[in-house]
């Protein structure tokens, strides 16, 4: 095992691979931009690396600063985390031209599946469904209306290098293409420095899952089963979980799509952890579409089935460790739910909501796991993603989780700024999720079908009467300032 | 408990507005009337102990509700979220009335960020939902539409420049 | 399953209780003496009862309150958590007389195991090994001396109502009797209303292992194996873990204590959730100690390693619902580790530290499972137990159940108060902790080879710059007034 | 930046007592330097971002301590505690002074709690180590034993009597 890792990440992951690092008996380096000087990865970190100024493009982005910060500190591993540089292919070559070892898989496999167009072709090879589609990048207008109308409308807009649904439009008529390949292209260049689109056809209400494999450098390599990441908004996951609910009912489907993504992972010959994404339509037909690199976001739901240590595993591989688990040995047991809280109000289309936390009370007990990137007192900075923390639950079944996920929810105080967590216990309640039908479209349908239950007039009455007591205790609340303006702002914007 | 804290005995009247709806609330030592418009008022005793920073245990006739003050009007009971303005008459009055005037409209920022593009230069027409300014947050972007059919008055930021929520971006007359 | 369940304890057990009544879809009560108006189970309850003033005599243990209060708020079942009257068979009777369900085993079984003695004979009568010692009461000094002969010194004075402890004293010599026996029954009669006290053979450097069971009214019974609670201070678990390092080694000893276990139990016609308490000595002769007739404080650990929620299946079989778990279903997966976090000073003998809790930060993330009772600004009462929270953990393995314990220790920071967070940091790092050599004479042995690490100086550096600068930041840290009082009398006490 | 926040520019000086042991730290503007008795002193950069409300994130050349304010002079560093107290010279020196004088000693409660019973009467002889009160707390019965042999010269409390860390219970003369 390695004796110190850098980790080339920041919030609630930096803090999830610190841990792991520091479980497995490793010195840990954190690294941080002038926002991120105090962050919970800093603190809990050995040591700590400072990288540069707030914007991504000047510290979280750039491979020489972190490669020369992980040679000071004499750092023999770096896990990249997700985002930022967990998939680009030069910074796992600048790793290991500098004689550290990318935690991850080989620069050939991020390259390949980093072009959605080339993992397409792989996919193909390997005797895998894709959705139809584009096997190249956009080059002319002409062409792009072309393929769109073979594919027939509705078509969806991808970036090459995209990922997290940045760059990515859904165009429904002919009109719309131009416009949109312009937004997509230029909103994938900002966030991937390369501005290739693609057209796929758009598979209507299909459920997204994706399954998690893990592989060594010796070529033996499982699948950990399946994610339900159909709730989705902006193309975000929201909320996942495993067993998917479709699973449930059709085990053999687990199988069935654990061996294509194993096909396409071979392929590749791809080692460490990997996800491979799949879109399953009504008729449990699936398409891959596309891999992920490294380790996911919504990990968690995975580990909590199976009783396995993604992060962990990802250490061992790296350093040249067996994967000691064979595919019988893997054990599907109970349900977990994730829910990923962030700093942004639902009831403003999700508009972000950085700022200070000036309190914090988090969910804990049984069947409880958070895996959280901040602190009270902490400021949650502009210039990054919005993920606060994830909230995990794990039950023996699928009803005790989503009611012990609404436990856990309420049980969760953010003041300060605006995060989803009221917005996912009403999903909690919701019938649809309950009975699991879900698909891509269902936080669309959510909201047409929602009604905000009138409260118990007690309850409201509560709610003012705090409000009134707080008045008269200034230390209990923040300046009502800001309130009038946010309100204020709140109605003109529910005017437009 | 709160109540007595604060060591008034008679009751204090406040104006609210609560999820857009208007209320009166009268606070008196652990008693309280609300009247809440279209529905019949309701009366109770209460007791509230502080739990920590902001927030407050209210028990009222055994039922228990855990309140927490989130900060900027939100106000969480037993997880449930309400939007809660605490006014004087007067404030209420003068807030009510700026919302349906129709002369200059101020366009503005709905969340601190960074301004990406400016899409209407001073004097241009714009029709009702036309894109004004692109706003970015946390790799989210955001366009500012026109509120309503008009001239573009003035605009008051440039690319790149960082606002907070509620900066007046441009105003359409 | 009921419609509404009273809580009739306090602290972390309340909030833990209270959770899984709401999990299970059912409406809570908790309820409170003056000390604990906000507390966090009544922040969390949905409805909240007073019963009176701090002093538990006045409030926790009164039968005529508890059940007054159940009535009022239409509560059909009671759970009662564990200490206070948990163990009282009057209680579970007044519940049954008032129409309402104790949650927990039948009142005859609780009377009879609640006499150490009794439960004695049922064990020697079941077949059950027991260690030697009266099997009555002690009428007077000179039976006592005599009995004390017989058995051979170092003999144990135990209360026959008693547990935790409370009430027991060890003694070494014919000299020290009367003043125990004066002690251990003032101390008994204070605890349990009852003075009765009686002698056993000191089992020298046992194991403390115990078996939890778990079974329907329809005479369904099983064990969920063993927990090690050999670590222990004044005769109080600090420490628990499933499976113990003894049965890891001897797998067979799980099945024969488990099956003793069940053997007694069933002779006393038990069901709900008990815990059957074991001493097994150097060679692994198990000798059955006591029967908790109530959930314990450490079973988290249990329900860990078999995912089995012990406090929901408690509600479900007082709800009269069948056990539908077999002995073959329950397997033991991977390694759990639980720490009693308790408000104490244990550079200080193990004094209480009540007081205000002026910031909290608790450890979360994988594997980390930590049942609280607490919340930042709340001020723990110096009439109850200095319980705080259970902080437990589970991993693959009990080597990183450890590594993850103290990643979890260093993550949690109680201000305002003294806690023995730190010193379980210590314990994880003993070599013979880590080995798993364990007894109930550990932490006497572990303070006598105990060596504090000299920090490196830097560290110490660290400490005094950083008290230099809270002094400059007012808000920072409490007055420095108690500071001087607290190390004066801290020196006091290390000079005596 | 905790340093510079305070806004002095030369260095300020403190002295320390550190679990039981005198040290001497100069603190200047993200320098500082310790001397402790019997170690060579160190001096280094630094730099303190706070971290919330009592806690903060301390670099020195790439170290990364997390540090938190216990309250009562208990200071933890990476989850490591330390007993600290910072005094001027002054202070200091009465202190040291005020542990080996041999008139009457005050014995002290330990902890805040209840006097369950008092063992000893005003003018009794007792020796070193006697048993004089018992107080108890949370559910635990703590003995003060006499400091030392002498004479009781004064009971300061009386069974029922709740007290805090650090009152005076009795003297010893």
């Amino acid at each position: 095992m390695f004796r110190k890792v850098l980790v080339a990440n920041r919030g609630e992951i930096a803090v999830r691979i610190v841990r792991a690092v520091r479980e497995s008996g490793v010195a840990s380096v954190a690294v941080y931009s002038e926002a991120d000087r105090a962050s919970l990865a800093v603190l809990m970190a050995d040591e700590a690396a400072y990288l540069g100024p707030a914007p991504a493009s000047e510290s979280y982005l750039c491979i020489d600063k972190i490669v020369d910060a992980a040679q000071r500190h004499g750092a023999e591993a770096i896990h990249p985390g997700y985002g930022f540089l967990s998939e680009n292919s030069e910074f796992a070559e600048a790793c290991e031209a500098a004689g550290i070892v990318f935690i991850g898989p080989p620069a050939a496999a991020i390259r390949q599946m980093g072009s959605k167009t080339a993992a397409r072709k792989l996919a193909i090879a390997a005797g895998a469904p894709v959705v139809p589609g584009t096997e190249s990048a956009i080059d002319n207008l002409t062409n792009a209306k072309e393929t769109a109308r073979r594919l027939g409308y509705p078509v969806l807009l991808k970036a090459s290098a995209g990922g997290g649904g940045k760059g990515m439009r859904r165009v429904d008529r002919e009109a719309d293409l131009e416009a949109a390949i312009r937004d997509a292209s230029s909103e994938a260049l900002r966030a991937f420095q390369n501005g290739e689109v693609y057209l796929e056809k758009l598979v209507l209400e299909p459920r997204h899952i994706e399954i998690q494999i893990l592989g060594d450098r010796d070529g033996h390599m499982i699948h950990l089963g399946e994610r339900e990441c159909s709730i989705q908004r902006r193309h975000q996951k929201v909320i996942e979980e495993c067993p998917s609910p479709v699973m449930s009912e059709h085990p053999e489907l687990r199988q069935r799509m654990g061996e294509a993504a194993l096909r396409i992972a071979r392929a590749a010959n791809y080692y460490n952890a990997g996800t491979l994404e799949f879109l399953v339509d009504r008729d449990r037909t699936f398409y891959f579409l596309e891999m992920n690199t490294r380790l996911q976001v919504e990990h968690p739901v995975t580990e909590l089935v199976t009783g396995l240590d993604l992060v962990q595993w990802q250490l061992r591989i790296a350093a040249g460790e067996g994967l000691t688990i064979r595919q019988e040995d893997v054990r599907w047991s109970g349900a977990a739910v994730e829910c990923r809280i962030y700093a942004e109000d639902p009831d403003r289309q999700f508009l972000p909501s950085p700022g200070q936390i000036t309190r914090l009370t988090e969910p804990a007990g049984p069947g409880v796991r958070l895996d959280s990137g901040v602190y009270e007192g902490w400021t949650v900075p502009l210039d990054y993603d919005p993920l606060l923390a994830k909230l995990a639950v794990w039950a023996p079944s699928r009803a005790t989780a989503i009611a012990r996920m609404k436990r856990a929810l309420a049980d969760y105080t953010i003041a300060g700024i605006r995060t989803n967590c009221a917005f996912f216990a009403e999903i909690m309640d919701d019938a649809e999720f309950r009975a699991g039908r879900l698909s891509t479209a269902f936080l669309d349908e959510f909201f047409a079908r929602r009604k905000v239950h009138e409260p118990a007039l007690e309850t409201e009455a509560v709610a003012a009467l705090a409000a009134a007591l707080a008045q008269r205790k200034p230390t209990a609340a923040p300046s009502t300032a800001p309130t009038s303006q946010w309100l204020q702002t709140g109605r003109e914007t529910l005017l437009r | 408990m709160a109540a007595n804290r604060s060591g008034d005995t008679v009751a204090v009247k406040y104006e609210i507005l609560i999820d857009g709806k208007a209320a009166a609330l009268s606070v008196a030592v652990e008693r309280f009337e609300y009247r809440r418009e279209g529905c019949t008022a309701i009366e109770r005793d209460y007791s509230a102990a502080p739990a920590g920073d902001g927030t407050w245990s209210i028990l009222i006739d055994g039922r228990s509700y855990a309140v927490a003050i989130l900060g900027a009007g939100e106000v969480s009971v037993n997880g449930r979220l309400f939007h809660v303005d605490v006014f004087d008459p007067r404030e209420l009055r003068g807030r009510r009335s700026a919302a349906d005037h129709d002369g200059p409209q101020a366009v503005t920022a709905p969340m601190p960020g960074r301004v990406i593009r400016v899409l209407a230069e001073p004097g241009q027409e714009v029709a009702a939902g036309e894109g004004l300014i692109v706003v970015e947050a946390m790799k989210m972007q955001n366009e500012m539409k026109s509120p309503r059919a008009g001239r573009v008055a003035a605009v008051r930021t440039a690319a790149g420049a960082t606002v907070s929520a509620g900066d007046v971006l441009l105003v359409i007359e």
